[in-house]
């Protein structure tokens, strides 16, 4: 693989992990997130201003991951106050008022920006492919815990919540707690994100943390198919890919990929691999039914 | 030394092809869908489509045709990653060129030091930008140098004694404004307001009543882009407030003049290219953009145009060896173009060139001044 | 100043309240926090522009541009948001993304029809700015008072003093009953779009005029901002989207003029919908199931 | 006035009704009864227009109306009682109501109307500001009816009369059901409650599982022995 | 008898709307109680008081001897208190079986903790389909929610419900929209689980049926108890009659 197919991977990878953390937000929870890009930023702030001040990258990391969990801890209490559609506004302006802060604040570099320190591993610069390589681990690591939590009874919780809060609560659900635990882990995902995002950038401005990246991630999520594992993935695989797939398109790049996403959502609001969706009956149709003839057991 | 880039087998440049006949590749990205600075984009690209074709015109460089490889960044650092990754590994390009903004700009500086390529940065104003390494360089001069002269000339030859500064709340705002305030104290001027403005606020009527009842300064600092310095001097104007205006490259656009209409008339600004400078170069630039693309040049595009330029003249001079093209560039002394006699390179990769003073007159920029006190153009080495 | 200041601050909480307008109608009927809105807002200015151009005469350029960004409206609702809408529990993000599609694509064909540059109305009114004792009006601000007062009454007829309004409501909330019930609720969308539409695109000519210039990102700001003082104002209430405009731009001038500059002007709009949201979660106007 | 022709509909791949073939005219009330899951709301739906068929045919007043969308129908005359209520939650009870006479001119027939609605249910009257959605459910499905009545339908299509209404009020329904019938509307009825709903129908439809299984005039479906036994409580 | 649950001068107000004004009942251990009353009397809003969906203008609701009026749902239900919605709230995604597994998975819901449990291990299912084969759901278990007839997801609300394992199950007209023949399922139903010795409150406006299987009746207007008493004595009850009952039918 060169080096730019491996820088490619490592935006994709980065963006996987924000959609597989924000599905668990907006699939899994139901809750309308809209700032995710904000978490992203805190983790990336957070870790970038440790190791500039001499901390070790994974204490770093830790920092940045609990301070954007505890953040996601205030959004989700806030979150209990509102309506959806208020909470999903509320989301973006969260989003705007920390980009604002970033920019602002000389803590965060003000509006120069803010390098970083570069991240040795093993005495060695590192460069794209060990971040790759640190963040497809992550990447399984969070695709088994969301397969572990899809089996558990804290992801029935959630089905429950984002089915019906009355009816969660009538079978002893406490949604409250579990709308902020659901933040707290999607937060907290984005946070490290964000935190190992900074170190491969070597230099990060609040622009890379704006409302539009949050749409972005969004747009991964919706695209792939909400409440999937494989959804966010593929997602965030096609659109993360987007730019540098679509370069041949030249000036009308942008216009091809807001046409393909209004075109998705008119045509498969499900997600390419969401439940039903076109993709996922041909699948079931055609290529269960082989795999269970060729290799007789099939895991439902 | 090119650091420790990874050992790649098509290293661009590395092993030098005797008297080959291919053409010279030259790299180049520019915002053009973002939707934020287009126009910016859109003026970097044309320039550096046209650069090439006035070199392939004059039958290319030392007989070698110039091909340009270039790319939408989308004023997006992630994708500037990518782009700089693509150019320094797969495209086989000789060198790049920056046309894009300072973020872009600064994390793509990195990866290209590192691959051991020259980059010229066109006008992006952050001053980290060259601090990647010796291969990095900025064709203009940077944003201290651009507000100290401002500072110099509003201080000196305007007479301000209360300036109140307005400034978009940018790297581009905060370099240009903080070193003008910086200056213009020293020099005994006092800085009565400083107000910063987003970049998505184009309102600035509270801050104009502001300086009209309350703060009354002598002189308006405009440290914005077009759009915002338009509306600073429209809005100064029609609240009444009559002192002078000086704005920096920001404005240096046709389309200050044509949103700012009959007010910009007696703005100054700060700029690096001089209309009115008789000297070929400048002339034809002007004339073959305006043929070319039916649009009035700007400092964007002379700044883009210019770095091409600088990099043709390494080439020219000693091929497209990289380590030979860096020490050529870093030695280049007197060398002139669309944006004025370049007289040096710091050793930081910072041009020393004059600071134009530029002022409206019936509706076009004209030359009113220029700042060559070495003192004050030199950048801090 | 203070009373300069206050008047500045009206001007620019009218055209904010001027530049929602259009989404609230459209949010207040259906629901989708309709980004494109900041889209046909670019694109009416865009095309007021060109008529403007041709024809020198402001009045055409509104009412055309109205109406052609009106009916794009009314095709995109017929072709993406009516079909997207009409099936099943879909997420409330799903249109939102949609939304957010339409109005990338919006923002970029302006740039390859138009080019990036800007664009400039040069409208002349004949005087360049009123005094009156102390006061400095410009003209572009009487036009703006003027306009922002003749949406909000066209609204609040709509919506009070016809069954259109609640024809919407009931569309809005269960489409099907509606239709039991005798509603065209394709035709009632329509309209809503027709409006909703129509309205973003004279905001964006006022807006367009006011700053004598106009650029594909033009929508930018617009996107996101009303968005806030659509919830500040309530759920897509006229009244409250007013308020909520007069509001912000008060707060935002006098923190300008008072050099109280500690939050960035920009998000002043996001930080009172948080505090306000926070105190009374209902958003301002609290009558919120009335449009 | 109402024929339904070998019609059939389907979820997807399941097929819900096959081959149903009914009739109401003129002036008649009829009942269709049948278990849960049989297809009797997805009938009724067809019939208003809110679920598209796959074959057979609608006819109103003889017209096929399949393809037409449903607020035609409700202008020809077609009201619709859904089934669980389906009130408008976020609108108050005159609103609910004022929606309900959407296809109708006159303001004074709309007064007139709703006033009609408001003495058969006077609680509706006294709650007229109360948002629909915190009425009790008794109450919403009294709404439900109303909004239906507003519109001087022609014919009246009900799904589910009884469902969650006090005795007293499960009977002023069919009386004033039955009233209505005697002035001329034409009234199709689903309903739970056989006993009562055979009483006042002229006649009267068993459904299962997506077929017609018995049909005839009140006095016939009242004798016979599967229906004694399914549907009348032994 | 033990009484599970007092209610001592239980208000509750929507503004100036009394839907309960006042009330005081008790109910007993292992009884049948049913609760009747014209529409809007107040008998969905006395459960949903009970359930802590609301909490209460004013009074006691004293449960087991603990003070609990104002305990949030999610407890109430975890203190063994289980409530069918009189308008169904299926989880519309799911299928019927997880439906029912997820409530009853009552006491598993501890936060994070309860991420490392696994929910359909074999006896949790294995009891979910006991549930299902009582309440007729068997065959359809696999279906979504959103797929299924008005009259299954009824007996859905039920099924939920006695996944929780209550010791006090409260019925809001769990007969309506059911066919005959399912009335008469669920009468055995809580006829059975009466049996078992469950406690059951009861909201049914089917006559016969809360006749059949109440111990005892309570009888709401206006918020307000208005008769109790054995279904014999309520019946009786004059006022019952003219609110409630409407002169006797034919049959
Ligand atoms: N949206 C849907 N998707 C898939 N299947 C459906 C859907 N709605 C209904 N069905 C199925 O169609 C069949 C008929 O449903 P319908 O609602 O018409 O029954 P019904 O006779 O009205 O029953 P009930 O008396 O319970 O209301 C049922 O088997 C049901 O599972
Ligand atoms: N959230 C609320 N806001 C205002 N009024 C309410 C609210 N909830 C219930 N009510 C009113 O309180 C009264 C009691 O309602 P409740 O639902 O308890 O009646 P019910 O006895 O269950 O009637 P039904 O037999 O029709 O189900 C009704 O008149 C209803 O309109
Ligand atoms: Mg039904
Ligand atoms: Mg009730």
């Amino acid at each position: 693989m060169g080096n730019y197919l491996i820088t490619v991977a490592v935006n994709i990878a980065v963006f996987s992990l924000l959609a597989l953390s924000l599905n668990i937000i907006i699939g899994y929870a139901g809750q309308s997130m809209m700032g995710h890009a904000a978490f992203f930023g805190i983790g990336a702030y957070t870790a970038a201003i440790l190791t500039n001040k001499g901390v070790n990258f994974w204490l770093a990391l830790l920092v940045a991951l609990v301070i954007s969990g505890t953040l996601g801890a205030i959004i989700g209490v806030i979150s209990l106050r509102l309506r959806d559609d208020f909470l999903a506004i509320t989301t973006i302006g969260i989003n705007f008022v920390l980009v604002a802060m970033f920019q602002n604040m000389k803590l965060f570099g003000g509006s120069l920006g803010m390098a970083v320190k570069p991240l040795i591993l093993f005495g060695k610069r590192a460069t794209a492919i060990h971040f790759l390589i640190i963040l497809l681990i992550l990447i399984l690591l969070v695709c088994m815990l969301i397969r572990k939590m899809n089996r558990s009874w804290f992801g029935l919780a959630l089905a429950s919540l984002r089915g019906d809060e009355g009816a969660a609560q009538s079978f002893g659900v406490n949604t409250s707690q579990y709308k902020i635990l659901a933040f707290i882990i999607g937060t907290s995902i984005a946070g490290l994100t964000g935190g190992i995002y900074a170190h491969r950038m070597t230099f990060i401005f609040s622009s890379s943390f704006a409302f539009v990246v949050s749409i972005s991630i969004l747009s991964m999520v919706v695209v792939g198919g909400v409440g999937t594992i494989r959804g966010p993935l593929v997602g965030a695989i096609l659109l993360g890919a987007a730019p540098e797939l679509l370069r041949f398109a030249d000036d009308y790049r942008m216009i091809l990929y807001g046409g393909v996403i209004v075109l998705m959502m008119r045509f498969q609001p499900q997600g390419l691999l969401g439940e039903n969706s076109f993709v996922m009956n041909k699948i079931e149709k055609y290529i269960i039914p082989l795999l269970k003839r060729k290799g007789g057991e099939s895991n439902a | 030394s090119s650091g420790n880039a990874p050992a790649e087998p098509n290293e661009p440049g590395g092993k030098e092809q005797p008297a080959s006949t291919e053409p010279i590749k030259i790299g180049f990205f520019a915002p053009i869908t973002s939707p934020a600075a287009s126009a910016d984009g859109l003026s970097a690209e044309n320039s550096a489509k046209l650069a090439v074709k006035l070199i392939n015109e004059a039958g290319g460089i030392n007989g070698r045709k110039v091909e340009l490889v270039s790319y939408d960044d989308g004023l997006d650092t992630t994708q500037a990653v990518s782009i700089a990754e693509k150019l320094t590994t797969k495209d086989g390009v000789v060198a790049v060129v920056s046309g894009s903004y300072s973020g872009p700009t600064r994390v793509a500086a990195p990866i290209i030091q590192n691959a051991g390529m020259v980059m010229v940065s066109a006008y992006a104003i952050h001053p980290d930008v060259v601090n990647a390494g010796d291969f990095i360089f900025s064709q203009s001069f940077p944003g201290k140098v651009q507000g100290r002269a401002g500072a110099e000339f509003a201080v000196k030859t305007l007479g301000a004694k209360r300036i109140a500064i307005i400034a978009v709340d940018l790297d581009f705002g905060t370099e240009l404004g903080d070193s003008f305030k910086a200056h213009a104290e020293a020099n005994g001027a006092e800085i009565v307001s400083y107000d910063k403005v987003a970049i998505s606020d184009n309102e600035f009527t509270p801050i104009i009543t502001k300086l009209k009842e309350k703060v009354k300064p002598d002189l308006i600092y405009t440290a914005n882009y077009y759009a915002h310095a338009a509306e600073v001097v429209k809005q100064c104007r029609l609240q009444g407030l009559d002192v002078p205006i000086l704005g920096t490259e920001g404005a240096d656009s046709w389309q200050f003049l044509l949103t700012a209409g009959d007010h910009a008339e007696g703005v100054y600004i700060t700029t690096n290219m001089n209309r009115d400078d008789k000297n070929e170069t400048v002339q034809q630039y002007i004339k073959r953009y305006r043929e070319e693309y039916n649009l009035e040049p700007d400092m964007v595009g002379a700044s883009t145009f210019d770095a091409f330029q600088v990099l043709f003249e390494a080439i020219r001079r000693v091929g497209t060896d990289p380590v030979a093209m860096r020490d050529a560039i870093a030695s280049m002394t007197d060398f002139y173009t669309v944006t004025g006699n370049l007289i040096r390179y710091t050793n930081r990769g910072e041009a020393v060139k004059p600071v134009q003073i530029q002022r409206v007159e019936n509706g076009q920029f004209h030359y009113f001044g220029e700042i060559t006190d070495l003192n004050i153009i030199t950048p801090d080495e | 100043m203070l009373l300069q200041q206050i008047l500045n601050g009206i001007m620019i909480g009218s055209v904010y309240a001027l530049t929602a307008m259009g989404a609230t109608l459209i949010y207040g009927i259906l629901r989708i926090l309709d980004i494109a809105n900041a889209g046909a807002y670019v694109a009416g200015a865009y095309f007021g522009w060109y008529i403007y151009l041709k024809t020198e005469n402001l009045v055409l350029a509104f009412v055309l541009s109205m109406i052609i960004t009106g009916l794009i409206g009314v095709l995109i609702h017929r072709f993406i948001y009516a079909p997207i809408l009409s099936k099943p529990r879909i997420l409330p993000i799903v249109p939102l993304v949609a939304s957010v599609g339409l109005f990338t694509l919006t923002g970029d064909l302006a740039r390859l029809i138009a080019g990036p540059g800007t664009k400039a109305y040069n409208v002349d009114f004949g005087v360049d700015v009123i005094n009156i004792g102390k006061l400095t009006i410009v003209p572009a601000w009487i036009l703006i008072i003027v306009l922002t007062a003749l949406l909000f009454t066209v609204l609040w007829l709509v919506l009070n003093k016809t069954k259109l309004g609640l024809a919407w409501r009931a569309t809005a909330e269960d489409a099907d009953i509606a239709k039991a019930v005798g509603i065209n609720t394709n035709s009632a969308m329509a309209l809503s779009y027709i409006l909703g539409y129509g309205f973003a695109a004279a905001a964006g000519i006022m807006v367009g005029i006011l700053y004598n210039s106009i650029t594909p990102a033009l929508g930018e700001v617009p996107s996101y901002k009303m968005l806030s003082i659509i919830v500040l104002g309530g759920l897509g209430s006229p009244v409250g989207t007013v308020i909520a405009g007069l509001f912000i731009g008060l707060v935002e001038t006098m923190l300008s003029a008072y050099n109280l500059t500690f939050i960035p002007k920009d998000s002043v709009a996001f930080v009172a919908l948080i505090l306000v949201l926070l105190i009374k979660p209902s958003g301002l106007i609290s009558k919120t199931n009335k449009i | 006035m109402l024929k339904v022709v070998d019609l059939e509909v389907a979820y997807g791949q399941m097929e819900v009704l096959k081959k149903v073939n009914l009739e109401v005219k003129k002036g008649e009330l009829v009942s269709v009864i049948g278990p849960n899951g049989a297809g009797k709301t997805t009938l009724i739906k067809t019939i208003m227009g809110l679920k598209d068929a796959k074959a057979g045919q609608v006819l109103i007043d003889g017209k096929d109306v399949l393809g037409m969308p449903a607020w035609k129908r409700a202008e020809m005359g077609v009201g619709y009682v859904p089934e669980g209520r389906r009130v408008f939650g976020n609108l108050t009870v005159e609103e609910n109501l004022m929606v309900g006479c959407y296809s109708l001119k006159d303001p004074k027939r709309i007064q007139q109307n709703i006033k009609r609605v408001y003495e058969l249910f006077p609680r509706l009257e006294e709650r007229k500001k109360q948002l629909a959605r915190t009425m009790s459910g008794g109450e919403q499905q009294m709404l439900a009816i109303g909004r239906a009545l507003v519109m001087e339908p022609r014919l009246l299509l009900i799904d589910e009369v009884s469902m969650g209404l006090m005795p007293i009020m499960v009977n002023l329904c069919f009386k004033v059901i039955k009233e209505l019938n005697d002035q001329g509307i034409t009234v199709m009825v689903i309903e739970q409650n056989a006993n009562k709903a055979l009483k006042i129908s002229h006649r009267g439809y068993v459904l299962e599982t997506g077929n017609i299984i018995l049909e005839g005039t009140v006095d016939s479906l009242r004798n016979n022995d599967v229906v004694k036994k399914a549907y009348l409580g032994g | 008898m033990r009484e599970i649950v007092r209610i001592e001068g239980l208000k509750m107000y929507f503004g100036g709307l009394k839907a309960i004004d006042n009330l005081d009942m008790s109910i007993y251990e292992h009884e049948t109680l049913g609760i009747i009353g014209p529409n809007g009397a107040g008998k969905t809003t006395l459960f949903n008081v009970i359930c802590g969906v609301y909490k209460p203008t004013d009074g006691k609701i004293i449960l087991n001897g603990q003070e609990v009026q104002g305990s949030p749902p999610y407890e109430m239900a975890r203190k063994g208190i289980a409530r069918t919605f009189q308008i169904s709230k299926p989880l519309y995604d799911l299928t019927i079986l997880d439906n029912v597994v997820a409530a009853s998975g009552i006491h598993e819901y501890t936060g994070i903790r309860s991420f490392f449990k696994k929910s359909h291990t074999k006896e949790v299912l294995e009891k979910v389909h006991d549930i299902l084969e009582l309440v007729g759901l068997s065959e359809i278990e696999h279906k979504k929610a959103r797929e299924v007839s008005l009259g299954y997801l009824r007996r859905l609300e039920i099924a939920r419900a006695l996944a929780t394992e209550p010791q006090l199950l409260m019925l809001d007209e769990p007969c309506a929209g059911l066919s005959n023949f399912a009335i008469n399922e669920i009468t055995e139903l809580v006829l059975k689980l009466k049996e078992q010795g469950k406690t059951i409150v009861l909201i049914e406006h089917n006559l016969p049926i809360t006749m059949k299987v109440c111990d005892r009746i309570i009888v709401l207007n206006y918020g307000q108890k208005i008769a109790e008493g054995t279904p014999e004595k309520v019946q009786n009850d004059k006022k019952v009659i003219e609110a409630y009952l409407g002169e006797e039918d034919e049959d």
